[in-house]
């Protein structure tokens, strides 16, 4: 049985969309998604119940798995030239060539190193990235069933293309959980390609001129992450012996002689993670449906760039390059936070929202603490529910109001309380505490504190964020002038089963912070950075660190306690009025329309603040990018030292 | 659904001492558009004017606005006198010129403190309007009332200003000066308030010009214009000489204003120097029969009576024009641009009078 | 009916007919005049209107003369200021002011509760006048 | 006297309606602000909000256009409030008999309670007039009647 | 910390700072008019506010606003306990962060546009004084090696030598929270001679606006024992420089004018930010090995 | 700001400039306006004063011989009294106090047992 696990997490889902193409019927469709998804949370469930393990399939009746690797490989690198040379991208294909031409003489060079004997190993990470996975990517893949039927009315495609859609979702879903538990560079590889691929070609869905444009950026950028972590292979492949050049355990166990891979493969993580300069791709992957935006680009996929970061911690610690990372994902998480402000898009607000956070966590493994470390795992595990609620619930919002706009979300709360309070929540598990990526952020600041550089940015950062989320739903709580509610709001069921549960579960991890803490974050510490007590002690009640403490039980009690009492005292006797509007009284029927110059109603309106004399995206990209870009050529040049 | 922001200013609008309704359009908080709303003060004094007998009617046009309104009712006078041929005796000119010029003093310490109120600067808003106490009690004593002082009558003046209150005048404004003086320093010279008005609603002097701007206004441009130097009452016997500060911006306007001040000072006591003895007023028979146009310059610049008479004790016409209907032209081709903190701020600037707008 | 003759303080009042009034008013403005306001009188089957200029604190006017029930052509053109005195005389006399620039359709001072426009001469018999003490 | 009419005696928070008034009155209020009489001393402050008033100042005899926002101004004030007409127009419309666009006073629309005589009315007589509203004030019922509408259904 | 002593804590933080915290905010604006030539209320006048507040009939806030309301007074309350028992600072800043969030979402539910766009600019606000008071925890941290509270009791030395600046950026916070000039941009303090009328407050009415007048009373003890923490050794120097910089920021409102929120993200983020880096940066460079 | 600092300490650490109303009221000026009373003794009832009064707060009804006064009409003007060619009417420079109902006062001539004094009638 236990052996059974890791294939069901990585090929059963993959079967499942090859059979999704098979069988074009909604229904049949729709059972394969929730089989798939019955089966991944089973065993993800499994796979964490049972713990440490390693496993290594055996050959498949004749053939080497290390075979169906290599050909599998063979066809990615061909299908994206084949993409590159019909979407007519000179840059992306040279970049698959490049690759293709690397990747060739990997093979023919040194194809015998690239055998390993442990081909998966689960350790804690592996798990908590697994969980992750397989439960969010599970309720993702359900939401989008609905979603899918609203949106291809919205956008008919001729014939429909969901079959091709959930295909692409289930071999995406398989192969995330091929790379978390893949500790072989070699096949690694492999999975991390595939999901470039699903990635870019979810992002072309619609077929539009801009959903294509977006889709080249993507293809091009993550195949300069791919011919960097091919490069990497390249590189251990020709310094190590047979056997041990791929396993991942060995390379990152601890400080290793081979810097400049590592290196290449943070620049690799770079690149998915969308950190800057390559924040571009992930902005213009908005374009897709929403449930790819809440799987690939936020919840999951980009999270597998964080991932490998964190995976390489060990092997940088103590090193130069170990600090430049830090400095690059802080300089990400400010310039991103505030670029943020700006946005009037709620997707871009989200994605980069999700860039920030990303660069939180990236500069939190490049603290390289057991404290920094620790915080940048649960900000992992916490950032990907309540970012994936808040994609749901956009999606929500986006098909019933026909916008993304947040200026059009005004009010939202009259015509859609539901999915209004769960956005809200969702970015009050974001932003406030006692929620878990509070108290994730809290473990980055007091990790960060003896370093000023990190500490200065993750204050600044900080700042910034609150203000873009409490814009975004001071918007939605923003009673819209003249719109009379509209209490009627039908949801499919799926809709709400899936945000439901993400939001209960967003909800519930929080309250359970000391347990994740103790369950997963600590084990990962300890397991890998051998460092036991230095990061954080989790008590029934406290989360403790040498120097703070954070009392999670007593603000959720408080927490609980002020609701009680809020709900308390805002029930009492309320008179109806009409609001403060300079005296005019609102002309008959219009709320907010009072009487205005020639006695005419003149409707009053509010609009947001974005302030774009600050904050605007052209203003600040020049910098971003450079810095950006400075910042990884020094990562690169700190490992070659 | 339309973008920006649109927001009612007024009427009732906490720093806004008068009724009045903008209009304003904003994107980010930057103004875009502003139109006004009038007629919340619109009582229909013109009217009343033809109905009422025309001596009942310097009652009536003092309070047109209980800020200017000496000299509202100086102006009526002037216009009604011109129609009947009177000319007010030497004394009551220059009683006139007095009273006159403690109005004007009071209308501007009050508008300066008004402006320190509307950016938030309480204490300086406290401490012009502490130092203007001292000019109510000077017109409280003199006139028996402190801001509709019903002075002016057809034919000169109802009261005196005897030795001993000219005695307390004359002890009482150079303190007023030196607090003035002190205050107007700190108001002129202080970073926040330059931050406030510097560059703020600048109406360069050309426009100012062109749309018609009056009195501190058009001073505030540079624009050299004053009726006192057409000399009615006494000041064609008295120094005189207008202040003018060039910017056009919220502070200049200010700023000749709070020199103003100092001015009129000066202005009260020549005047009660040069003080001639005499009647207070001329009597007279008759009604009023033809027409007249009385031009003066009330505190927020030129005021105009035209009083036509047919005969009657009522009047055919009697038609007002204020300073601050002239001056609303310009502020409303100003405030798009500004931001809107500065929309009560250069609002403010032009001192506006909405009682005496809307009669 | 009679207009004005001599007003003591107008230096000049120059008559223009209604169709060439545009075009007195240009030629002030071309003087650089400043324009200081309208002013109307009820002369019983037409208006007397006044628009009065400053030059270096003389005052001149031109004069049209109106009959009841025709179209005043718009000052604003010339003259932006003169917005609010002709909306004025739109609520005030009832004067259709025709181009005008910000138009406020008679309601700019006044709300429509009178019957007439309360500036007619005819209207003053209409308001009741309070002179009596209610008690 | 109880807790709660003493604190209503000391925290009258004051709105101001300029109800077409010539001004006098208006400035004579501001005046009672400042240092020379300054009602802060007995816990006034202005406002400038309906929803935070408990005395209305109006000054004005009211015209036909601002009939309504005074009127709506009244209806935003919690109860309890009381209505002080400041100056001979708003009490009785004053000088402004024959306007035709005045209403003459202000009881004319809204209930008053105290009338401030004077044109205009003297800052120590507007502190008078504030000292006797209040009393007025005090003894208002703590709890609205049964039955009774809030503040904004009635009138 | 023992039990009876922590429920005597408790009961400091819940009951009597809230008393002192209404002499101060009575305290605050007798001395403003005292500034400005004025005799001005009684000290005891927030009791009678609020007491009054109480006492009207009906309340015309919106249900959502209220709750909001009480969720802002209890963070104010939680924040508060926080530092009376000696806990992080950063998590009670966070706490801090809360309430303001709360009172912001708050006031965005309200149907006037003046709450509206004051809410914006309460918003700005929040950007402009919370990074200056997590650099102050930081800089705490710093010299005691811990974020604990508690910690910094056990000083020798006070801190406020080598945290100067921090005490600059307090007067600078004060003058926010307390709304005062050049700050009092989303709403004033007790006048509401603002162009946003009352900023977030516009629509609050009745006993609703007794919950912020609540508020204020507890908002006030914070702020002054966060500026204790500076000189927790002997602790009445501490509350006295708490003091001092309330007196600093009451003398700089009434010695400036309200400034616009431009003008204050200029300043806050060109100025007292980069001021207060570097004073951590120079805590950072002479940082003893022994923390 | 620094010239506001010294203005604000010099206030701080003088006495205010509030005066003590109303505990210890002003004397008023002594050519005040202030309250307008009717002595009858001398009135012949002629109605000039009415006439001249611009608010038409005076009525005479000169069949009843009494003068009927609604003292929140008057604007205080002094014209009536400027009118009156008896001495009938004077102003004190008294303030008139608030009330909570306009009062009309009737003044009548005086008997000669009773003291010319207003008779409050309330609407
Ligand atoms: N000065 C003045 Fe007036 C007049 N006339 C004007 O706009 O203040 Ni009420
Ligand atoms: S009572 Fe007199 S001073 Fe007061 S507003 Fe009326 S007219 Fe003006
Ligand atoms: S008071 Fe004088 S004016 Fe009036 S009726 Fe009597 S006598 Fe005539
Ligand atoms: S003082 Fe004036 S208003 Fe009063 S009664 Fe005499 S004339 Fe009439």
């Amino acid at each position: 049985m236990r052996d059974l696990l890791i294939p069901i997490l990585v090929l059963s889902p993959m079967a499942g969309g090859a059979l999704a193409l098979i069988l074009r019927g909604r229904a049949a469709r729709s059972a394969l998604v929730a089989l798939s998804a019955a089966a991944l949370v089973f065993a993800a469930v499994a796979l964490a119940s049972n713990g440490l393990m390693r496993y290594t399939p055996g050959p498949l009746t004749t053939i080497d798995w290390n075979r169906v690797v290599l050909a599998a490989d063979v066809v990615l690198l061909g299908w994206f030239l084949a993409l590159a040379w019909t979407r007519r991208h000179p840059g992306a294909f040279s970049l698959a060539l490049l690759q293709a031409v690397g990747f060739a003489f990997l093979e023919i060079r040194y194809g015998e190193r690239l055998r390993v004997t442990q081909g998966f190993v689960v350790d804690w990470l592996a798990i908590a990235m697994v969980l992750l996975v397989s439960i969010l990517g599970s309720a993702i893949a359900l939401y989008a069933i609905p979603y899918m039927d609203e949106h291809e009315r919205h956008h008919p495609g001729v014939p429909s293309r969901q079959p091709r859609f959930f295909a692409l979702i289930l071999v995406f879903l398989g192969a995330m959980n091929g790379l978390a538990l893949s500790n072989n560079l070699y096949w690694t590889y492999l999975f991390w390609e595939i999901t470039t691929l699903c990635c870019v070609l979810l992002i072309a869905h619609d077929g539009t001129a801009e959903a294509v444009a977006s889709s080249n950026r993507a293809l091009w950028m993550n195949l300069v992450g791919g011919c960097a972590f091919l490069a990497a292979i390249l590189m251990l492949a020709h310094a190590q012996p047979i056997g041990e050049a791929m396993a991942i355990d060995r390379l990152v166990g601890g400080p290793t002689p081979y810097l400049v891979p590592v290196a290449l493969l943070c620049l690799a993580g770079f690149t998915k993670s969308a950190q800057l300069p390559f924040q571009g791709w992930l902005l213009g992957a908005m374009v897709a449906p929403t449930p790819v935006s809440a799987l690939l680009h936020s919840s999951t996929m980009v999270k597998a760039g964080v991932y490998l970061v964190i995976r390489c911690a060990p092997a940088m610690q103590d090193t130069g390059l170990t600090n430049v990372v830090a400095l690059a994902g802080a300089f990400t998480f400010v310039a991103t936070a505030m670029v943020a402000i700006s946005q009037r898009n709620a997707k871009r607000v989200l994605a980069y929202s999700t860039i920030s956070n990303l660069g939180l966590i990236i500069a939190c493994a490049g603290l390289n603490t057991a404290m920094a470390v620790s915080a940048a795992v649960m900000l992992l595990l916490f950032h990907a529910v309540s970012k994936a609620l808040l994609f749901l619930a956009a999606g929500a919002i986006e098909q019933r109001i026909g916008s993304r706009e947040i200026e059009r979300m005004e009010g939202l709360v009259l015509r859609m309380p539901w999915t209004t309070a769960l956005t809200v929540l969702g970015v009050l598990t974001m932003l406030l505490p006692p929620f878990g990526v509070l108290v994730s952020k809290w473990a980055a600041l007091e990790s960060a504190a003896r370093e000023p550089a990190a500490m200065v940015l993750f204050v600044l950062g900080s700042a910034f964020t609150v203000l873009f989320w409490v814009r975004w739903i001071g918007r939605l709580m923003a009673v819209e002038p003249g719109r009379e509610p509209e209490m009627t709001e039908q949801m499919p069921a799926l809709f709400r089963w899936t945000m439901g549960s993400v939001a209960a579960l967003a909800v519930l991890l929080s309250l359970l912070v000391t347990q994740v803490m103790q369950r997963f974050v600590a084990p990962v510490v300890a397991s890998y950075l051998q460092v036991g007590s230095e990061g954080f002690r989790a008590t029934v009640a406290d989360l403790e660190s040498r120097i703070g403490s954070f009392p999670v039980l007593g603000l959720a009690l408080s927490l609980l306690i002020a609701v009680a009492l809020a709900v308390i005292l805002a029930s009492g006797r309320r008179a109806p009025t009409v609001p403060y509007l300079c005296g005019e009284p609102p002309a008959e029927g219009a709320e907010l329309a009072p009487l205005g110059p020639g006695d005419r109603p003149a409707p009053v309106r509010v609009s947001g603040t974005y302030l774009e004399r600050f904050f605007a995206e052209e203003r600040h990209a020049a910098w971003m990018t450079v810095g950006g870009v400075l910042l990884t050529a020094a990562m690169l040049g700190v490992a070659a030292l | 659904m339309s973008e920006g922001t649109s927001v009612p200013f007024g009427p009732q609008h906490p720093v806004l001492p008068e009724p009045i309704q903008l209009r304003i359009s904003l994107e980010d908080e930057n103004v875009v558009q502003a139109l006004p709303a009038l007629g919340y003060v619109h009582r229909g004094i013109e009217k009343a004017g033809e109905l009422n007998d025309f001596q009942q009617n310097v009652f009536l046009v003092e309070r047109v606005c209980g800020i200017c309104s000496s000299i509202h009712a100086l102006a009526y006078c002037l216009a009604v006198e011109a129609v009947l041929g009177l000319e007010a005796p030497k004394r009551a000119s220059y009683l006139r010129v007095v009273w006159m010029e403690l109005h004007r003093i009071h209308s501007h310490l009050l508008y300066l403190g008004l402006l320190a109120e509307a950016f938030g600067f309480e204490s300086l808003f406290m401490e012009f309007w502490r130092v203007r106490e001292r000019v109510m009690d000077l017109l409280e004593m003199t006139a028996g009332n402190r801001v509709i002082i019903s002075v002016c009558t057809i034919g000169g003046v109802r009261r005196d200003i005897d030795a001993e209150q000219a005695r307390a005048i004359r002890e009482e404004l150079p303190k007023l000066r030196d607090e003035a003086r002190r205050l107007v320093d700190s108001l002129l010279s202080d970073y926040t308030v330059r931050q406030r008005t510097v560059g703020k609603g600048t109406i360069p002097a050309a426009l100012a010009l062109e749309l018609g701007a009056v009195g501190p206004t058009l001073r505030g441009s540079g624009v050299a214009q004053d009726m006192r130097m057409a000399g009615y009452a006494a000041y064609g016997e008295l120094e005189f000489r207008p202040v003018t500060f060039p910017d056009g911006d919220t502070y200049s306007r200010t700023a000749v204003r709070a020199e103003e001040v100092f001015q009129s000072i000066d202005l009260v006591l020549a005047a009660l120097d040069n003080l001639p003895e005499g009647d207070l007023k001329v009597g007279f028979k008759g009604r009023p029969e033809g027409a007249a146009l009385a031009r003066v310059e009330a505190p927020r610049g030129e005021l105009i009576y035209m009083v036509v008479g047919n005969g009657t004790k009522n009047l055919e016409r009697m038609r007002v024009r204020v300073p601050t209907y002239a001056n609303i032209p310009a502020l409303l081709t100003v405030l798009p641009g500004c931001e809107f903190a500065d929309v009560p701020v250069v609002t403010l600037s032009i001192d506006p009078c909405i009682s005496c707008t809307e009669r | 009916m009679s207009v004005l003759g001599e007003v003591s303080g107008i230096a000049r009042i120059e008559d223009a007919p209604l169709e060439s009034l545009l075009d007195a008013l240009r030629a002030y403005r071309q003087r650089q005049a400043r324009f200081i306001t309208a002013s109307c009188l009820d002369r019983g089957d037409r208006f007397e209107i006044l628009y009065l200029f400053d030059e270096d604190l003389r005052t001149v006017a031109v004069r049209t003369l109106l009959p009841k029930g025709a179209k005043l052509p718009s000052a604003t053109g010339v003259y932006l200021c003169a917005f609010l005195v002709e909306n004025e005389l739109q609520d005030l006399f009832g004067i259709e002011v025709e181009g005008l620039h910000i138009d406020y359709s008679g309601k700019f001072l006044v709300t429509d509760t009178f019957d007439a426009p309360p500036l007619l001469k005819q209207t003053a018999c209409e308001l009741q006048l309070p002179k009596e003490n209610p008690s | 006297m109880n807790l709660i009419q003493k604190a209503r005696m000391k925290s009258p928070w004051i709105l101001h309606f300029n109800a077409g008034s010539c001004n006098g009155c208006d400035i004579e209020i501001l005046s009672c602000l400042t240092p020379v009489y300054d009602i802060e001393r007995f816990g006034a402050v202005n406002v400038g909000n309906p929803k935070h008033a408990d005395v209305l100042l109006v000054t004005g005899p009211v015209n036909r256009r601002n009939e309504r926002v005074l009127r709506n101004l009244y209806d935003q004030m919690l109860d309890p409030k009381i209505v002080v007409a400041v100056g001979t127009c708003a009490s009785s419309g004053g000088v402004f008999q024959n306007c035709y666009n005045c209403m003459g006073g202000v009881d004319k629309v809204i209930p008053v309670d105290v009338y401030v005589p004077g044109c205009a009315a003297k800052p120590e007589t507007i502190i008078e007039g504030l000292i006797l509203g209040l009393e007025k004030l005090a003894k208002m019922p703590s709890k609205p009647k049964k039955g009774a509408q809030p503040a904004e259904a009635r009138t | 910390m023992s039990t009876p002593e922590i429920a005597i804590r408790l009961f400091a933080a819940v009951l009597l700072a809230p008393i002192a915290g209404m002499l101060l905010v009575g305290l605050d604006r007798r001395i403003s008019a005292r500034l400005q030539g004025r005799v001005g209320p009684p000290v005891t006048q927030p009791f009678y506010d609020l007491v009054k507040l109480l006492a009207k009939q009906g309340d015309t806030t919106s249900r959502f606003q209220t709750a909001c309301l009480a969720l802002y007074l209890a963070s104010n309350v939680v924040s508060l306990a926080m530092v009376f028992l000696g806990q992080d600072l950063l998590v009670m800043l966070f706490v801090v962060a809360f309430g303001a969030v709360a009172y912001i979402v708050g006031g965005f539910s309200a149907k006037s546009p003046y709450s509206q766009l004051g809410t914006q600019r309460e918003m700005l606000q929040l950007l402009t004084y919370e990074p200056l008071l997590i650099f102050l925890a930081v800089g705490i941290y710093l010299r005691t090696g811990s974020f604990l509270a508690a910690d910094v009791l056990r000083l020798e030395r006070p801190l406020l030598p080598e945290l100067p600046v921090f005490a600059l950026t307090l007067v600078v916070v004060y003058c926010i929270k307390l709304r005062k000039s050049p700050f009092d941009i989303a709403a004033s303090a007790h006048h509401g001679h603002q162009e946003v009328v009352r900023g977030p407050l516009s629509e609050v009415a009745g006993p609703s606006l007794a919950l912020v007048e609540l508020a204020h009373w507890y908002e006030l003890p914070l702020l002054l024992s966060i500026a204790a923490l500076l000189w927790a050794t002997p602790l009445w120097a501490g509350v006295l420089l708490g003091l001092a910089c309330l007196l600093a920021s009451i003398v700089v409102d009434n010695v400036a004018a309200r400034l616009t929120w431009s003008w204050m993200l200029r300043f806050g983020w060109a100025v007292a930010v980069p001021a207060s880096i570097a004073n951590l940066l120079y805590l950072y460079a002479t940082r003893g090995g022994g923390s | 700001m620094a010239r506001m600092l010294r203005s604000v300490l010099h206030n701080a650490f003088s006495k205010p400039a509030t005066r003590p109303f109303p505990e210890a009221p002003r004397a008023a000026f002594e050519k005040a306006r202030g309250l307008v009373t009717f002595d009858c003794t001398d009135c012949r009832f002629c109605g000039a004063c009415a006439l001249k009064c611009p608010t038409g707060a005076i009525r005479v009804v000169r069949e009843e011989r009494k003068i009927l006064f609604e003292p929140f009409k008057c604007i205080v003007c002094g014209a009536c009294l400027e009118a009156c060619r008896f001495g009938s009417v004077q102003m004190g420079p008294e303030r008139r106090k608030p009330v909570y109902e306009k009062p009309v006062e009737v003044y009548t001539k005086p008997e000669a047992d009773k003291p010319a004094t207003p008779q409050d009638r309330n609407e």
